[in-house]
């Protein structure tokens, strides 16, 4: 450790599915590629449980670690706004990912996600797909503000298409859950035309359900963020799951590699990287596909 | 001697014990052969019990030696001294509260077929050695419904169930009745005619000289004398007991005042397992309840205090009607009832002795909203000196105190509410002749002083030595109540074995 | 003013014409509760969902089973649904490992499954073993092992999830997919499950030491019963149970991660304890953990079933449906004219 | 012949070196963490992070002094975690809407405190009526609770996230942030609600009635004690620390949503039993739960002072750390040779 080490906290919530799963593996590469390339940087990575954890990690990100950057993926926006502010006060440089803060003007560069888009990408296809007296359903995650951002921009989208929603229920991003809910969306309705998963954890479990009942060829599936499993049926031209539509978890690295940037390249580095919320089609599917991710 | 130990199956030899730095015996020996009952006596605290504990692997000795068949053996901890055949009733009953009584009676050594269990061989065994006994209890019933005399007859069926050749039973008769003794007497010799040695501790000496061989008696866990029964008169073993000449056991009877007001009146009452029972009780009269195990007698009293449904009937105190709704109000009102249960419902075994005594009482204790730990200690210390309470210090747990140690304590925090109207079940159960004298006396004590006093209890020599009269009750009803020269044993037993009946249809048709 | 007995949950065992509670109430909560699902939505009594609905259960219910064993010899375990996350993981690892060997048929499958029964083994007796040598509270213990095997699967995932090879699924997903005589697999095999644990529990002499050492554990110590050792095998028991629940989990998804099996844990302790098990120990009820289990999926599988009620209110429903029932179980059921006359 | 001692009657409880280790051993483990916690990274002693690790040990400290009152008299409460998250988004919505009336500064916050304390005891009396009066078990109560509130506080933030007006959080701010003579706010009136939990706990009526129910309900009763009554104002205390803890939180997050308190009533159970209360009851230490409290936060601020260990693994550190923690103090410490000479 030389006395001119840079040090960057990073912290992102724990890999308690698959998303953010995808988003630890692609911190743990980015910061074994990072420490490798760049001698004086000392990358710490912090995974939260919760948000009151997140925010003990920033602290200790400062204290002990006395970090000069911080590249954080709020678990929530609200909670987490007053002590990345206090990171901030500290002096350190702010990279926000994914998520923004309640506050304008804390960060000094946003890595921004789009839920907006995924609801209303996901929208737009449905509304292409399916027309007037067609039924779908659609899973949802865990009630939070994400969740809340996608499934608006999605109703947004289909209104006045014509598509009824039968029914909307919350499926936690868990496998478990989606297959189950949509085992007991199966038994309730017998027409459905499409199913709107939001994520593809869900939708490996609405597969399998799908699967079990023996309706594959009367629904498609739409799930979203780019699953390696998922993309591979896109690949291969699934009827079931004809497309995905992308959120990925790639970008904790790219929020990663503009930190550092700002530190060894000579212009200063500011301001938001909003990424996109692609369709995946089996046309573009294998510029999407890493195999060897976790995710 | 050698000759002697030959012949002992089971041989305590130069036994000492401590529990931390306090020594309880002190090079103790003791032996007891095939086909002989050898009482163990001695003072509560004496270390009667924890001798037998040492004898049955469940506590291992400071020092000294436990010969079996006239080899040294270091007993297996645990009960599994069991498998060589020393069986013990212990004091303390010892039954797990959610199992039926078959479950109980063969937890631990269970028959099985293919690794299932023989469930109706083992409930008719199990009724069989009931039977013998001469107990009806429904060998479903699950423990914690039984009372305490039920639970006693389940422990000792369940030792005499099991295949001793050394019976250890310490206390077994403190909460029977003469009648049930009886019956298991006759079981004991029936085993120990068959070659089984028993080993036999109680505090009711009478027992004692009918039914021991020899008798071992400590003090202070001091071995001071083993003798042939024959050899001795009870008030020598008592003064062997406790170092001193017992005069008078019981005080003597002050007149009562018949003119006295009544203090407490119950008509009629009815509650689970009381099927109409009226009585009256005078101010400074001591009331005794008599009858069999589970006649009704514990079921009336804890009705009176609100510890139970009353169903129907009335109760006055001092004239005034009053339905308690719990104990609390009757302490308010001037009663105090204490329970014959002090394991289950009496103390709190893993605390302290102080805070056990102040339990009922502990708003005495309170100064500007704090508990004051110095009233508290000298409560203690109050109680201590009044009922001859021994304990290493305040710090050991009531559940490590000697049995009749725990029973004074629990006297203790009955009579810290300073009641007027006192009702004590079983008030010595446990308690070594010296200090039995000292709490009769006491009782008698409180009557004089205007205090009005219930005394229920299975023994009988202690209803007709204390009582003005005696209520005699069988199968939840009053069945007679005895007055003056009437208070005889026989007189007794024919009313609660049901020879002899009240017209008691009165109080029946108002119930 | 009842008597302690009541509060202590349990009455005397008589058989005449007396509605024992415990063993009925649980049982009138489910009916009740089914009757509420067919009313909200009649898909509720299709084969179907009931198929699904019971094949669901199957999972807590396995699990809850065992936990019948630990809960009422006095212990409790909480780290069951990590273990099964951490089973889940191991085996699709060893069966992956194994198509090299094995073949992607059935003797991978077997492999898999064995592997599955010594972790769950292995698992449930460190458990047992901490608790009763160590000495330290079961709570502890397996407070710290729920975090030890949930770190582990994460670990072993990469912190994604571990998929089972496409090439054995086919073999594996009757297990879970497939059914006997119409009954599905799982069903059939909670069943068993349920049957064995029931004769172990009623039948043998090591349930009645169990329910001998939650009830007093110096008793049973003074017993010559092996306190310790019965306490470890409860652990053992429930590792098994989550083991077996573990292999017709595998084939439903053919995947684990850090999410498989959260909470767990909890569903499978109030499935015991509604089914009328006791907390603090001595008294078990395998038949009350079943429908217990049972319960528990239909509360959440007829919220699924309707939409009167606004989605961010199902846990809500959820735990007044569990207080009702549970209520309505315990005595106080007994305040009910219908019932009053055939009991006490 | 030293008999004549056992002769004299009770003497008072002899105050020699001798060491309990259930108060003892829980300060043991914590020193012996802090001493690793220094090994890692001397910036462990920094004052800066000694006074982060009390303020967030105080959250879970105060829901576990309440919780200490709970298990001592035999109960258990698991909605706390949810209840947290209920009453920070009613105080934020309370204040929100306040601050037309009453302004943007402390008499806002104050009333905010107020509708906290109010919420805290009619949760905690709703959970001990249940109890008590309903005669169901607490594990069913409290769990349906908890899932009753965790819902109640997704409706209100309709599935997202209440926030704080920013114009209230500089006069709420300094409750979190501000500190009395140097000691950070939250630690101040942490101490304050530990010391007056251990004087209620130890120095009444009432805390001697609690352990009393808890050891055996029967003698309770016997003994003139409440106990509905007792058991019930255990909740309401809980409910009370409950409201403390989260008026003293919510300045730091400002927000409230379904993922608020999540799982804090396993930490605050976890707190209680690690500082040697029994689960069981009868037995309550409010001293040990402050550093059971104490200990669960230094366990996770050891986990970020080094970052050897992959963040996957960190559950499985915490999970041995509490292990080993807890062997370490129960008696186990006796077996290590300088202790041994002091004990008995
Ligand atoms: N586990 C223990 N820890 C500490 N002291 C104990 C323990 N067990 C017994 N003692 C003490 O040992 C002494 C002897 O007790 P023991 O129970 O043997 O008396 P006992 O002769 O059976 O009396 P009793 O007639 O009252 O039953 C008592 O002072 C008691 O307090
Ligand atoms: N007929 C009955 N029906 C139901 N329960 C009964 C009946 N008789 C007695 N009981 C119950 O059995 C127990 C035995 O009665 P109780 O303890 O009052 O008798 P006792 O005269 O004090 O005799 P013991 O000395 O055996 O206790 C009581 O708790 C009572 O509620
Ligand atoms: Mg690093
Ligand atoms: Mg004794």
């Amino acid at each position: 450790a030389t006395a001119q080490e840079i040090k960057i906290g990073v912290s992102i919530p724990a890999a308690t599915h698959g998303w953010t799963g995808g988003v630890n593996w692609h911190a743990e590469q980015a910061m074994a590629r990072l420490e490798a390339a760049n001698p004086n940087i000392d990358i710490i990575l912090m995974a939260a449980d919760g948000p009151a954890q997140q925010a003990n990690d920033l602290e200790d990100l400062v204290s002990i670690h006395q970090i000069d950057a911080l590249v954080v993926l709020p678990f929530e926006s609200e909670p987490l706004t007053d002590p990345v502010r206090m990171v901030k006060q500290s002096g350190a440089f702010i990279t926000v990912v994914d998520r923004g803060l309640a506050q304008e003007g804390i960060e000094d560069v946003y890595v921004a996600g789009n839920n907006t888009a995924l609801g209303a990408v996901s929208g737009e296809y449905f509304r292409e797909r399916l027309g007037e007296g067609d039924n779908i359903v659609v899973l949802r995650g865990i009630p939070t503000v994400i969740d809340d951002e996608r499934f608006n921009a999605f109703m947004e989208t289909i209104e006045g298409s014509g598509i009824t929603v039968l029914d909307n229920q919350y499926a936690n991003w868990n496998r478990d859950d989606g297959f189950e809910v949509m085992q007991d969306f199966l038994s309730r309705f017998p027409d459905i035309d499409g199913v709107w998963a939001q994520d593809d954890d869900i939708a490996l479990g609405v597969i399998e359900a799908v699967r079990q009942a023996n309706r594959e060829d009367e629904m498609f599936i739409v799930g979203g963020a780019g699953m390696k499993e998922i993309i591979q049926m896109v690949m291969e031209g699934s009827e079931l799951v004809p497309v995905d539509v992308l959120y990925p978890p790639a970008m904790i690295a790219t929020a990663m590699d503009i930190t550092v940037n700002h530190f060894t390249s000579n212009g200063p580095v500011s301001g938001e990287y909003i990424l996109g919320a692609p369709l995946i089609t089996p046309d573009n599917a294998e510029t999407y596909y890493f195999p060897d991710s976790t995710f | 001697m050698a000759e002697f130990a030959s012949q002992a199956i089971l041989a305590a030899s130069r036994i000492s014990k401590s529990f931390g730095e306090v020594p309880v015996l002190f090079s103790v020996d003791f032996d007891v052969r095939a086909g002989e009952v050898h009482a163990l006596i001695g003072e509560n605290g004496a270390g009667k019990s924890t001798l037998i504990k040492i004898l049955s692997g469940l506590e291992a000795p400071t020092s000294g030696t436990i010969i079996l068949d006239g080899a040294p053996v270091r007993l297996p901890p645990h009960g599994e001294a069991e498998a060589m055949g020393i069986v013990v009733i212990h004091q303390e009953l010892n039954l797990a509260e959610h199992l039926t009584v078959a479950e109980s009676i063969f937890l631990g050594r269970e028959w099985t077929r293919f690794g299932f269990l023989r469930r109706g061989d083992m409930q008719n065994e199990a009724q069989r050695i009931l039977d013998s006994l001469d107990v009806a209890i429904d060998t479903n019933r699950r423990i914690n419904t039984l009372s305490v005399a039920d639970k006693q007859m389940v422990e000792i069926a369940k030792a005499i169930s099991r295949e001793a050749r050394v019976l250890i039973m310490d206390e077994p008769t403190a909460v029977l009745t003469p009648a049930e003794t009886k019956t298991f007497f006759e079981q004991v010799r029936r085993l120990k005619a068959k070659g089984v040695a028993i080993v036999f501790i109680s505090h009711k000496l009478d027992e004692v000289m009918t039914l021991s061989d020899r008798i071992t008696v400590l003090r202070d866990g001091q071995l001071i004398a083993t003798v042939e029964t024959g050899d001795l008169t009870p008030d020598a073993i008592a003064e062997m007991m406790v170092g001193r000449e017992l005069s008078n056991l019981y005080p003597p009877k002050h007149e009562p005042d018949v003119d006295a007001p009544l203090v407490l009146e119950v008509d009629g009452l009815v509650a689970l397992g009381v099927r109409g029972v009226s009585f009256a009780l005078r101010q400074g009269e001591i009331l005794g309840f008599a009858g069999l195990i589970g006649s009704g007698r514990t079921a009336v009293m804890e009705a009176i205090v609100g510890l139970s449904d009353v169903h129907a009937g009335q109760i006055r105190v001092r004239g005034k009607p009053v339905r308690f709704s719990g104990i609390g109000e009757a302490i308010d009102a001037g009663l105090v009832y204490m329970t014959k249960d002090r394991k289950g419902k009496g103390l709190l075994l893993n605390i302290g002795l102080q805070p056990n005594l102040t339990l009922l009482t502990i708003k005495r204790h309170i100064r500007h909203g704090f508990l004051n730990e110095a009233s508290e200690v000298e409560a203690m210390e109050r109680a201590t000196r009044r009922f001859d309470i021994r304990a290493r210090d305040a710090s050991v747990k009531v559940g490590q105190l000697s049995g009749g140690n725990q029973q004074k304590l629990m006297l203790g925090k009955a009579m810290e509410t300073d009641p007027d109207i006192v009702i004590i079940d079983e008030p010595t159960r446990g308690i070594d002749v010296g200090t039995k004298q000292q709490i009769y006396h006491i009782i008698a004590a409180l009557a004089k002083e205007g205090k009005s006093i219930i005394v229920v209890s299975s023994e009988m020599q202690e209803v007709i030595g204390l009582s003005h009269r005696v209520v005699v009750m069988r199968e939840g009803r009053r069945t007679g109540t005895l007055e003056g020269a009437e208070i005889t044993e026989g007189e007794i037993m024919r009313y609660a074995a049901g020879l002899k009946g009240e017209e008691d249809d009165v109080h029946r048709a108002s119930a | 003013m009842s008597t302690a007995q009541a509060h202590e949950g349990v009455k005397p065992a008589k058989k005449r014409f007396r509605i024992d509670y415990h063993t009925f109430g649980p049982f009138v909560a489910l009916v009740a509760l089914c009757i509420l699902g067919f009313a909200l939505n009649p898909a509720f009594a299709s084969e179907g969902n009931i198929a699904n609905l019971l094949t669901r259960s199957a999972f807590i219910g396995i699990i809850a089973v065992g936990a019948t064993f630990v809960i009422t010899a006095g212990g409790i375990d909480l780290s069951v649904g990590s273990m099964a996350a951490v089973i889940s993981g191991v085996m699709i690892i060893v069966m992956n490992t194994m198509i090299g060997t094995t073949g992607t048929g059935v003797a991978t499958v077997l492999v898999g499954c064995l592997a599955s029964v010594a972790l769950g083994l292995l698992a449930g007796f460190v458990n047992g073993f901490m608790t009763t040598k160590g000495k330290i509270e079961a709570f502890i213990v397996t407070l710290g092992t729920m975090g030890i095997f949930r770190s582990l699967v994460t670990y072993l995932a990469d912190g994604g999830t571990l998929s089972l090879a496409f090439d054995i699924r086919d073999a594996y997903r009757p297990v879970y997919y497939g059914n006997l005589f119409g009954v599905p697999i799982p069903v059939v095999v909670f069943g068993l499950v349920a049957i064995a644990g029931w004769i172990v529990l009623n039948r043998t002499a090591f349930g009645r030491y169990c329910m001998a050492i939650g009830s007093n554990e110096t008793v049973a110590r003074y017993s010559a019963i092996k306190v310790d050792r019965v306490r470890t095998l409860t652990y053992v028991i429930q590792g098994l149970c989550v083991s077996v629940a573990t292999i017709i989990y595998v084939p439903r998804l053919g995947s684990a991660s850090s999410s498989t099996g959260v909470l767990w844990e909890l569903e499978a302790i109030a499935a015991v304890i509604i089914g009328g098990t006791m907390l603090k120990g001595g008294y078990g009820r395998i038949g009350g953990t079943v429908i217990g289990a049972i319960m528990l999926t239909t509360i959440g599988n007829i919220l699924n079933l309707t939409d009167i009620i606004s989605n961010y209110l199902n846990g809500a429903v959820q735990g007044v449906i569990i207080i009702a029932a549970v209520w309505l179980q315990r005595g106080n059921l007994g305040r009910i004219n219908i019932f009053r006359k055939a009991g006490s």
